[in-house]
């Protein structure tokens, strides 16, 4: 079936809540902006909340612990700065800190990247910071079926998971497989294979690449484009394949790189797939700069298509280049 | 209020609508990303900004388009912005929701709901220790006031005597959630007596009552150095951000509202109490659309930033 | 309160005196790193503690050692905890600040002050939603009030009608930091009516008075199923963290405290009243005293976690 | 002149207070543990403060913006955790967010890291967060001198600077230059020369990378030992000169991997060093897990000497694999 992101955002919330009575979900509006859940679960399960993100992340950390599966709205990414507490240190530490006795099921959902023109409070990509701290499972997907059957999992899952939705996804459309298809966190998707460059990215930039490999197919270049769905865990073994194979790899994504996931991926290549390399690493990212709320600029802060068709040009001259 | 800062007020409460209306017309034609319009809260940001002196400062949020111009600032500048071009007042970087001017004593505007409740206590301890006079005004929404921030500002406010004047523009709603969702009491001014300070409620449809509020919590600010929580009691008279069909709202509920739009309000007392007739402030709802008018095309002449704009201004 | 309720709350007091006392020791001898004793709020804990019903819940802070040891948490899987053990109640891997034990329904203990206070609403909702009996208190300090997450806790309670006792235990300080430093009223009771919600205060070193608030506010809370603020005068008789020489601390306001030390005053009630003699009193002593010597022998007997702990237990 | 890192912290604050007027510091308990600087410099400008984190660095950031030069003093790094929005939202952003019209000259201190035992909520190294995060600086000396130096840096610079003190440093003494000695931040110091491999490190492990080379050396192994001092700004020069020299990278850090700094030096040379590399990058971190309180297992949590050597044996044999 066609749908768009959101639709299949709300699609999984529907089926997760008619599945597991235990699941909720609650946020600032999210009783208003969900009229369906709602009018199907009622105000116990679909609540608005006070505008205290604190407060509203923190109380999905106890009821998990207390045997409900809480999903709350955060709204937007650098909103998650006021709940950074909650999500960190509660719900990341408190099962290791408590010797294993709870366990936090929970899932927060914002929306993140560029799209909307609203400028940097309200746009900022920060899964890296969840990457990076523990006992967190963070996704960011790319395809209507991934936001659904990803949705899913994560609901069941049975650890803090962070659902990023790119805010630039939204409306776009694809096709849904019907059913309950759950889809594994920690996989990735091959979107495109190819042997002569492997392109790693997530979220919006993954049509990107997909996108600039067709523009290096007509030139000859085959690039396989990887879209890691889940950041946390992350697939590997999908990525060390893949460079095994091509020698070659460019990281895209539109947070910016320092200490970013795709720092991460190139740290991961460098140590595991030494020997594969062929090339240099390249990480085409947002610039370190807040977003801007222009048009013009925010446009200018995602890497583009070319960017990509250009660096991989670049590491394939670079093939003659000598090596040690 | 005398004749003429009635009339003033009238003026500036019109240009605000009108930018207002501009600001929807042109969003709705694509010619800039949503924004949150303040129609309806006229009279609190006229009514408290015309309070203070020139040497005072304002911190504001999201909807902060009627502080900015009852604080005199060029509707062409403010278009730029929303626009995103390089004559806005941060060139274009900050967009509709957080333009601050330095020069307008507008600083530090947070889109962040609770941000400028964070930020107004260090601007004020910066205005004591640097023995600059002055009171700062800190405008925010009854959300806000759910956020942590606003009571941690209070507390601190309250304990090292810092010359605010916090005013809670309550308009009832908070998004898409009514005010009477997120907190028991009907309003935030209960507040002010938990953390020690001043508070005090007005009816924020009455630009002479509002004006009158903010003067006497402003010349309380003057002679104690403590901070005081004032409440406007308004109303969101269009959606939270546009588009937005307002269909979540008791249509009975707006409608009474409504019925006390300000511009109204203020246009029927002038003319009851014969300050103005009709043709004036017509004569005035004229030279405001005219000035908009212009504004836009300013607005429209500016060129969007260069690209280099992208990475400047990160670090000092 | 009976003879017999009164001599078993003596007990408890005297346990988690001893405790500590113990704890302290063993710090001075580097026998485990330092950590924050109740010293001083024994009757506190015991009063709210042995208020509650066994199917109530417990949130707690890094001063906690006294609701555990109330709610009958053995001292020794205590002890291990502190020393990093792995019989502790969490295999060491919390150690003294956040010791949670589900068995005992002291749940989600957090040394981020205002962590409990940000957790506890989820808790509360989880036992009405699963239609569970039953109320959670959550302590917390004076300084945990400061945090802005108090008042978004006590609104959400509040507006979501969560069966929630808040017990603050107002201890006069904040780590190096007197409470009169940090807030203008004399403490915090004064926000409940803020927030729409009852509130009551108590004098912490009398265990009586304690248990009967408690006992009021909990019966409330069960009828209305609403959330109450009990705020509890006590002092923190010991310095913040071991070692600490409290040479900040006001000698005058320390030595007037310690003369209503909780325990001298209950055993001087227990006295008067008939209710018990020295003897009784100093049998329970030496008792106690045996029992924290055993668990410190039990703790010391536990080996600590072996390497592959480090990374058990991150994910579920 | 000999002193410890927190006495050279000390006269840091004190020799810049006494320069500039405006330089003013607060936090919880900073007035009371400070009874030097409350004497000299007086209740205004050397406070307590309620506690809340959020305020305190809000406070910072708006007094910044309006001529001060705030030091605040926020204790322990996982309480930045309430204070996110103020650092990165409001420091981080507003200089660009306003056109530049205002800029944030202020200092946020905490301690970070193992050797106190009390746990994950006390003890969680997140200096990745804010190198990721844009507009803002980020430090973590190794050395009393260092931490003078740069804390004199950190309060003149007119940018919001995070300075984190490894808490294990506190008490370790070293020798100090007398007098106005400010070092600039964004320079790294090798802290032992060599050509056969490079540890980049900073804060506490730099001194276990000093102790590995020193092993090493022993067994013929030159290694050079860079100690980046700055997080952010970064000596990318420094790194990038010594792998070109060494062709071997390890770096080693406490804080866990995943997009780490040890993922951005990693990348960073990945990229603009590929082919000076002559053996896969090592990563030696803490591990991805909140950190334990028990004594034994938060020892166990910091990377030690034998570890690099072991890791710089294991690349040093990998000289004869097979390239490409
Ligand atoms: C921290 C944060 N949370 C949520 C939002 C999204 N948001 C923007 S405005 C708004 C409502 C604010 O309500 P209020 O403070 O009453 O101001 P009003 O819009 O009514 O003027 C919300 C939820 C935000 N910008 N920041
Ligand atoms: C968020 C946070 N800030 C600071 C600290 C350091 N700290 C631990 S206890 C304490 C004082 C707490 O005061 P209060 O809440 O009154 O509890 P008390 O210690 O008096 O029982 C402080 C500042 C902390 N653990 N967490
Ligand atoms: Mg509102
Ligand atoms: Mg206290």
């Amino acid at each position: 079936m066609e749908m768009t992101v959101n639709d299949a955002i709300s699609a999984a919330l529907a089926e997760e809540m008619r599945r597991e009575p235990t699941v909720l979900i609650f946020g600032e509006g999210v009783a208003t902006k969900r009229p369906d859940l709602l009018g199907e679960f009622g105000a116990t399960r679909v609540r608005n909340t006070p505008l205290a993100e604190g407060i509203i992340a923190g109380t999905a950390v106890g009821a998990a612990a207390m045997g409900l599966r809480p999903v709350v709205d955060l709204l937007f990414v650098p909103f998650l700065c006021y709940a950074m507490d909650e999500i960190v240190n509660s719900a990341g530490k408190l099962r290791y800190m408590s010797g294993g006795q709870f366990s936090f099921p929970m899932v927060v959902l914002a929306m993140t990247g560029t799209g909307w023109g609203v400028g940097a409070q309200h746009n900022h990509n920060l899964e890296a910071w969840f990457v990076h701290a523990p006992g967190l499972k963070v996704v960011m997907p790319s395809t209507a079926a991934d936001f659904k059957g990803l949705l899913k999992s994560a609901i069941r899952d049975d650890n803090p998971v962070l659902f990023f939705t790119d805010l630039a996804l939204g409306y776009t459309a694809g096709s849904v497989p019907d059913g309950d298809e759950a889809i594994p966190l920690g996989s990735a998707a091959i979107r495109r294979e190819g042997g002569d460059v492997t392109l790693v990215s997530y979220a919006k930039t993954v049509h990107t690449c997909v996108a600039a490999a067709e523009a290096l197919a007509e030139r000859g270049v085959e690039a396989e484009v990887i879209d890691l769905r889940t950041l946390k865990p992350l697939d590997e073994g999908a990525i060390l394949r893949s460079v095994a194979k091509t020698g070659r790899l460019v990281v895209v994504h539109e947070a910016s790189g320092m200490c970013g996931v795709g720092a991460e991926i190139a740290a991961l290549v460098a140590g595991k797939a030494f020997h594969h390399l062929r090339a240099p690493i390249v990480r085409l990212t947002g610039p370190d700069a807040p977003a801007p709320s222009s048009f013009a600029l925010e446009q200018a802060f995602v890497p583009q298509a070319d960017d990509i068709v250009t660096a991989v040009e670049g590491i394939l001259e670079d093939r003659a280049a000598p090596v040690g | 209020m005398r004749a003429n800062t009635l009339i003033q007020a009238y003026e500036r409460m019109a240009l605000i609508r009108a930018y207002e209306n501009t600001v929807v017309s042109l969003a709705g034609q694509h010619r800039l990303p949503g924004t949150c319009t303040s129609i309806g809260q006229e009279a609190s940001a006229v009514g408290v900004v015309s309070a203070l002196s020139s040497d005072d400062l304002i911190l504001t949020n999201h909807r902060s388009a009627g502080h900015l111009l009852a604080r005199g600032a060029d509707p062409a500048r403010m278009l730029a912005e929303v626009m995103g071009k390089s004559g806005g007042y941060c060139g274009g970087k900050s967009g509709s929701l957080h333009i601050s001017s330095k020069e307008l004593g507008v600083v530090l505007t947070s889109t962040i709901v609770g941000g400028e409740l964070s930020l107004v206590t260090g601007v004020a301890l910066a205005r004591t220790m640097l023995g600059q006079a002055g009171v700062v005004a800190c405008f925010f929404g009854d959300g806000a006031a759910c956020q942590g921030r606003f009571h941690e500002s209070l507390n601190l406010a309250a304990v090292w005597k810092l010359p605010i004047l916090y005013v809670c523009e309550n308009n009832q709603w908070q998004a898409f959630v009514h005010r009477q969702e997120t907190m028991l009491a009907d309003g935030v001014v209960g507040h002010a007596a938990g953390h020690g300070i001043g508070g005090s409620r007005v009816d924020g449809m009455d630009v002479e009552a509002v004006r009158e509020a903010a003067e006497h919590a402003i010349s309380r600010i003057r002679e104690t150095g403590a901070p005081h929580l004032l409440e406007v009691m308004t109303y969101r008279l269009r959606g939270h951000f546009e588009p937005d069909d307002q269909a979540y709202v008791d249509p009975a509920e707006l409608a009474r509202w409504r019925a006390r739009d300000p511009l109204v309000l203020l246009r029927r007392r002038l003319i009851e109490s014969g300050m103005a007739d009709e043709a004036d402030l017509d004569r005035i709802d004229v030279e405001v659309g005219v000035r908009l008018d212009r504004a836009v095309g300013v607005a429209d002449a500016s060129p969007y930033p260069e690209r280099r704009e992208l990475t400047s201004d990160v670090y000092a």
